[in-house]
């Protein structure tokens, strides 16, 4: 198909992608809005809050990328056994690491 | 299609088998069959698993004597952390899922291939990369961590070429990820019709879950060694407790990795002798289901059981019982396996081929192994023979006895479909009894001396330790000609020994359909699966001598 | 040379773990005799071409099996871990009563010292009956303090300490071994250790060369190293006074409070900047590599030592 | 259908399910740099466990603009990234739009690197490569630096790849070798320019707000 095809396109495909556009631009402004958030939060002495703060916010922000950028949420379960069996076997490596270490006298 | 077809009488196949399908090296070299890529490993390994050896047979010679009569120390140390290194990363973790589970695994589950053909000819190269790697450190001068790497040593004292030693242990590793997420996915995806989860052979199940291990596991080992050689390399402090590094967190990584390599290297052992039992039994395997849920237990457990490695490393109380609790958890699941393959033999029809005797073989040697793993696992005895020759010989049972029994165990099984030639059997009985015995007169000797308090990586030791140690050289050299005499009667075969039929065993599986050599594409049509594996007899009736007829490419029943 | 057949029990602890030694081995033996009898008597009446009965396999039983083999194996295990953790736990602090002895490993031998401040290479004497705790550190690498005959262990970890304890319950002399991989000499990191009778111990003690006591030694490091300057009663420097300091609670300007214990003392001299106490400047330098290992622990005993004096005076 | 055969591969006969295989096995992958990250990241919050305040004044050194930005640069790539994996699947007719965004998410990945270089030259003027010359006095502050070296380096590593996939993709799909529409390569190398936009977000706190309320 040649360029001019492409470019012109029918009434269809534009809609798609002002809807592709809609919905990509909207999870990318949530982003930066966390990220001004974490940013603050940081220099509000809160003690432990503050450090959890930017840590919950990280989290929050990759959340939002796996599951709609890389579209985890209508990915089929195989996917998704495959995306969580990192996270489980992660979270396992800190907490019997931490089991030592914040038990050590 | 007739019956004689189905049985492998006639006719010759259409095509030429995968090994005469090219002949220049480049067609080996470059080949993206799984089947060459697995020559290509076993090939490496052997060489690997020599130069291995020869390096322990010097340290085996040097302790005849309790003070020492052939090498300084330096030299000793340099010569058992490369067998360590090698065997541990260049043999045992590739041995079996590389070899068979590269040539077997889409055989046996109907595919043409794996899923990234590519990918894995791609991780044989990394392999060879990371070899040259390692070699070179030996060359070099030799490196003198041992295979663990403890930091500070590691990190600032050891003057040897750790560099190049660990970076080979992290390209291998890459190695490892490749092939882990290849095996996933070509089990997930690439079944053939019919072949559901429940009917895979427990060689499949075995190969899967080893490679759960190695695509979760591997990644930190990988850190771990760069956290050294960045110390080391670039002077970024990581492990130094002078500038308020934590040494004892490199034991964390390092174990995180290291103990779930264990199961990376007997996990498909078990895969193996789960398919040789049934089949020179004549039985169903026992608990076909326990079997598939006690080996995904083991590779998840064994995640969690790394801090037992650590009871005496000043990790606090709290871990060591937690880690000591899920250490005999994790035994559960095993004895869960050697029960089930002795209840296959009961009321069966048993015959004792040698692969038969070397799967036998590694039951009671992985039994012995696994039994001493319960004195490691209870913190009292542990800490007293933790780091001595006790451990060496209970991971020697589990690693060695265990898991280089069934590569035999494989290799004499499926020698037939891979070369399409048979082996002389009297030959290969006598090396399977001389390695059981040889393998029980090296290391049954150092459970004794390590309960009575001989540390292991000594080079000099005190006298009162002698006697063990002379026991366990003279089985070493039993051991060495044992792992020899296969090398020629094998290697003889491929030139003078006969033609294999498709079937040789009368073994149940599909890899047993195709003919011996298998062609390039593995099979002509597509395989449909209609029933479970190991059906050596139907239903409710009792176990027979015939061969069963074959689970096959047919369309009909 | 010691006997090349059995380890000597010189230990109170040693008698509790080979307690649990023997029924691991017991219970283990008899699982490895159930196996392999199992095995043996599997292969020779159901060789091919036996006479045997075959018959389909009674197929009711095998799950029941399955979970009935399961469950006792599980119970075992539990059972055996309970077991070996009690055992464990009840071995863990050592008695206020033990004599402290202090461990210091470098590439390649075992230095130690007693409260008397007698100093011992690759050597040490203990009294017979009397807890002995270690307090070990480490100059360079991770090294491991091991005495199969008292059937202790326990890695000596560079930048932190660790102990042990035990009591002799046996007279002789045991061998003492590096257990850890150190480099080149680890094999040669070997020394003994001599149980005495508690008299002879005493009159082992006084033959010792004329050596400060820790404490005295720490005293003129005191000096010598300029902490006087600071840290005496006498100074019109603001610093904390250490009289009464050691086991007491300390608040921390941060509004943490920790107790002054022998890793407090430890921090404090090397990285004073990290736990600062409430009311007082940062204003001490560290002792990183002014001083090593033995010199702390010197340190630390006078530290100790000031405790028992009037801490109000 | 020609789309579909120019990009089937041995030994799949149906490309439905190599694009699914495809697609499984990199978030396989994507589950072992997870560990692989999540070790670093261990390693350093233990770290920091055992030296709060030297993290803390470590952490202050860092050039909180610097990461600020950088961290909303890798945003964009990652929108950018999504933009021309959906446009791919969506429709044939977008493939001028999907070959802007591989541009864009390229040049966003380069931008990156550059800020980078620039962070990097002032922190080694500012003396904050451990070492004898190291500026920061608290015991400790060393560890963290040491992190934030290696850590940002294999990052870099990382992204540096995803670049190289990326505007090989661009160049692919350009030359008209292979088509735009449903090209399993575009997926994959998006879910591994995500992974590395994620793992960024998760230094993003690490690195540049400790220490900040203090």
């Amino acid at each position: 198909m040649s360029d001019r095809e492409e470019a012109g396109g029918d009434a269809r495909s534009s809609d798609g992608v002002r809807r592709l556009w809609a919905r990509n631009l909207l999870i990318w402004a949530a982003l930066l809005v966390l990220l001004l958030l974490s940013l603050v939060a940081a220099y509000i002495p809160m003690g432990r809050v503050t450090t959890a703060s930017g840590i919950v916010v990280a989290a929050a922000k990759s959340t939002l990328v796996v599951l709609l950028f890389m579209e985890l949420a209508s990915a089929k379960p195989q996917i998704r056994i495959a995306a969580i069996s990192g996270l489980v076997f992660l979270v396992a490596m800190f907490a019997l690491t931490f089991v030592d270490v914040l038990a050590r006298p | 299609m007739t019956d004689a077809l189905l049985a492998g009488e006639l006719p010759l196949p259409p095509h030429p088998d995968y090994l005469r399908d090219g002949s220049t090296v480049w067609s080996w070299l470059a080949t993206t069959d799984h089947k060459r890529i697995a020559i290509l490993y076993a090939v490496t390994i052997t060489v690997f698993f020599f130069l291995g050896g020869a390096a322990i047979t010097a340290v085996r010679l040097e302790l005849f004597e309790p003070n020492g009569w052939l090498l300084t120390s330096d030299t000793y140390n340099k010569l058992f952390s490369f067998h360590g290194i090698i065997m541990v990363w260049f043999f045992l973790v590739p041995s079996i899922p590389n070899t068979f589970g590269n040539f077997l695994l889409p055989l046996m589950i109907g595919a043409p291939d794996v899923a990234f053909p590519r990918l894995n000819l791609f991780s044989w190269y990394l392999t060879i990369a990371a070899g040259a790697f390692t070699v070179y450190a030996l060359v070099a001068g030799g490196v003198d961590t041992g295979w663990t790497f403890y930091t500070p040593y590691s990190s600032m004292f050891s003057n040897t070429h750790v560099f190049a030693a660990a970076a080979g242990v992290f390209v291998v590793g890459f190695a490892s990820i490749a092939t882990g997420v290849n095996f996933i996915a070509t089990t997930h995806m690439l079944r053939a019709p019919g072949m559901t989860w429940f009917r895979l052979p427990l060689f499949v199940w075995a190969v899967y879950a080893t490679s759960l291990i190695m695509v979760l596991a591997t990644p930190v080992l990988a850190i771990s060694l760069l956290l050294v050689i960045a110390e080391r390399v670039l002077g970024l402090p990581i492990f130094d407790p002078a500038r308020g590094g934590d040494p004892i967190l490199f034991q964390h990584l390092f174990w995180f990795y290291s103990h779930p390599a264990v199961y990376i290297m007997v996990l498909p052992a078990m895969g193996v002798v789960s398919e040789i039992i049934p089949c020179f039994a004549r039985r169903r395997i026992f608990g076909y289901d326990f079997m598939v849920y006690a080996m995904l237990a083991i590779a998840g457990i064994g995640f969690f059981v790394w801090g037992h490695h650590m009871f005496v490393s000043g990790q606090s109380a709290l871990a060591s019982l937690v880690f000591s609790f899920l250490s005999f958890i994790i035994a559960v699941p095993s004895a869960i396996k050697v029960f089930n393959w002795t209840a296959s033999l009961y009321r069966g029809q048993i015959s004792f081929e040698s692969p038969m005797l070397y799967a036998l073989g590694f039951v009671g040697l992985f039994t012995t192994g696994g039994l001493s793993g319960l004195f490691l696992a209870s913190i009292p005895v542990d800490i007293h023979v933790t780091d001595t020759y006790f451990v060496v010989a209970h991971f020697h049972y589990i690693m060695v006895g265990g898991s280089v029994s069934a590569f035999f165990a494989g290799l004499h099984f499926w020698w037939p479909k891979v070369t399409g030639k048979l082996y002389p059997e009297s030959w290969a009985k006598f090396a399977a009894i001389l390695m059981y015995a040889g393998f029980n007169m090296t290391f049954l000797p150092q459970f004794f001396a390590g309960y009575l308090g001989m540390p292991r990586r000594y080079h000099t030791y005190p006298a009162e330790f002698q006697i063990y140690n002379v026991m366990s050289s003279a089985g070493a050299a039993v051991l060495a000609v044992a792992y020899l005499l296969p090398l020629g009667y094998l290697g003889w075969s491929l030139f003078y020994g006969g033609k294999a039929a498709k079937n040789p065993w009368g073994a149940t599986g599909l890899e047993w359909t195709a003919t011996s050599p298998p062609p390039p594409k593995n099979f002509d049509r597509q395989p449909r699966v209609d029933r479970g594996p190991y059906d050596y007899h139907a239903q409710g009736m009792s176990a027979g001598t015939d061969p069963p007829e074959m689970q096959s490419a047919r369309d009909t029943r | 040379m010691n006997s090349p057949f059995r380890l000597p029990e010189a230990s109170t602890h040693a008698v509790t773990v080979d307690h649990i030694f023997y029924l691991l081995l017991l219970l283990s033996g008899a699982t490895a005799v159930l196996v392999f009898g199992l095995i043996l008597l599997f292969a020779v009446r159901y060789r091919r071409g036996s006479s045997a009965k075959r018959g389909p396999m009674p197929e009711i039983l095998s799950r029941e099996f399955e979970i009935g083999w399961t469950v006792a194996t599980l119970l075992t295990f539990a059972f055996l871990f309970w077991w070996a953790s009690s055992a464990d736990l009840g071995s863990l602090a050592a008695p206020p009563s033990a004599l402290e002895i202090h461990v210091v490993a470098k590439q390649w031998m075992w230095k130690t010292q007693h409260p008397s401040g007698a100093r011992e290479i690759n050597a040490l004497h203990v009294p017979l009956d009397r807890p002995v705790h270690l307090l070990m550190s480490s100059q360079d690498v991770i090294h491991s303090f091991f005495v199969p005959a008292f059937r202790v262990k326990k890695d000596v970890v560079p930048g932190r300490d660790t102990d042990i304890w035990f009591q002799a319950s046996k007279s002789g002399t045991f061998p003492l071994l590096c257990a850890e991989y150190c480099g080149t000499n680890h094999s040669m990191m070997r020394g003994k250790i001599v149980v005495m009778r508690q008299d002879d111990y005493a009159g082992w003690l006084v033959q010792q060369p004329e050596g400060d006591d820790l404490a005295h030694e720490g005293a003129k490091l005191f000096v010598s190293q300029g902490c006087s300057g600071c840290h005496a009663a006498s100074s019109n420097v603001h610093a904390p006074r250490l009289a009464g300091l050691y086991g007491r609670a300390v608040q921390l300007a941060d509004g943490r409070t920790v107790s002054a214990d022998e890793a407090y003392i430890r921090d404090s001299i090397l990285q004073p900047k990290r736990d600062v106490v409430a009311g007082y400047e940062p204003v001490m330098p560290s002792f990183k590599g002014l001083l090593d290992d033995g010199e702390i622990q010197s340190l630390t005993a006078y530290i100790r030592s000031l405790s028992k004096e009037q801490p109000d005076d | 259908m020609s789309d579909e055969s120019a990009l089937l591969r041995e030994p799949w006969f149906d490309f439905g399910r190599q694009r699914e295989a495809g697609k499984f096995g990199i978030w396989v992958f994507l589950a072992s740099e997870t560990l692989f990250f999540g070790a670093l990241m261990l390693t350093y919050t233990v770290c920091r466990i055992e030296h709060p305040e030297a993290f803390a004044a470590a952490g202050r050194e860092t050039n909180i603009w610097y990461g600020t930005i950088n961290t909303a640069v890798l945003l964009t790539s990652s929108l950018t990234m999504a933009v021309a994996a959906q446009a791919s699947e969506q429709s044939a007719r977008l493939r001028r739009l999907v070959l802007s965004c591989l541009l864009l998410t390229a040049m966003l990945g380069l931008a990156f690197i550059a800020i980078k270089g620039f962070e990097y030259k002032e922190d080694i003027d500012k003396h904050l490569v451990p070492g004898a010359e190291f500026a920061l006095p608290q015991r400790g502050a060393e560890l963290f630096y040491g992190f934030y070296w290696l850590v940002t380096g294999v990052h870099a590593i990382h992204l540096s790849i995803g670049i190289a996939l990326v505007s090989r993709l661009f160049w692919v799909l350009l030359r008209r070798e292979l088509p735009a529409k449903d090209n399993p390569e575009i997926e994959v190398t998006a879910l591994y320019w995500h992974l590395v936009d994620i793992v960024w977000i998760f230094l993003y706190p690490l690195i540049y707000l400790p220490g900040r309320a203090s």
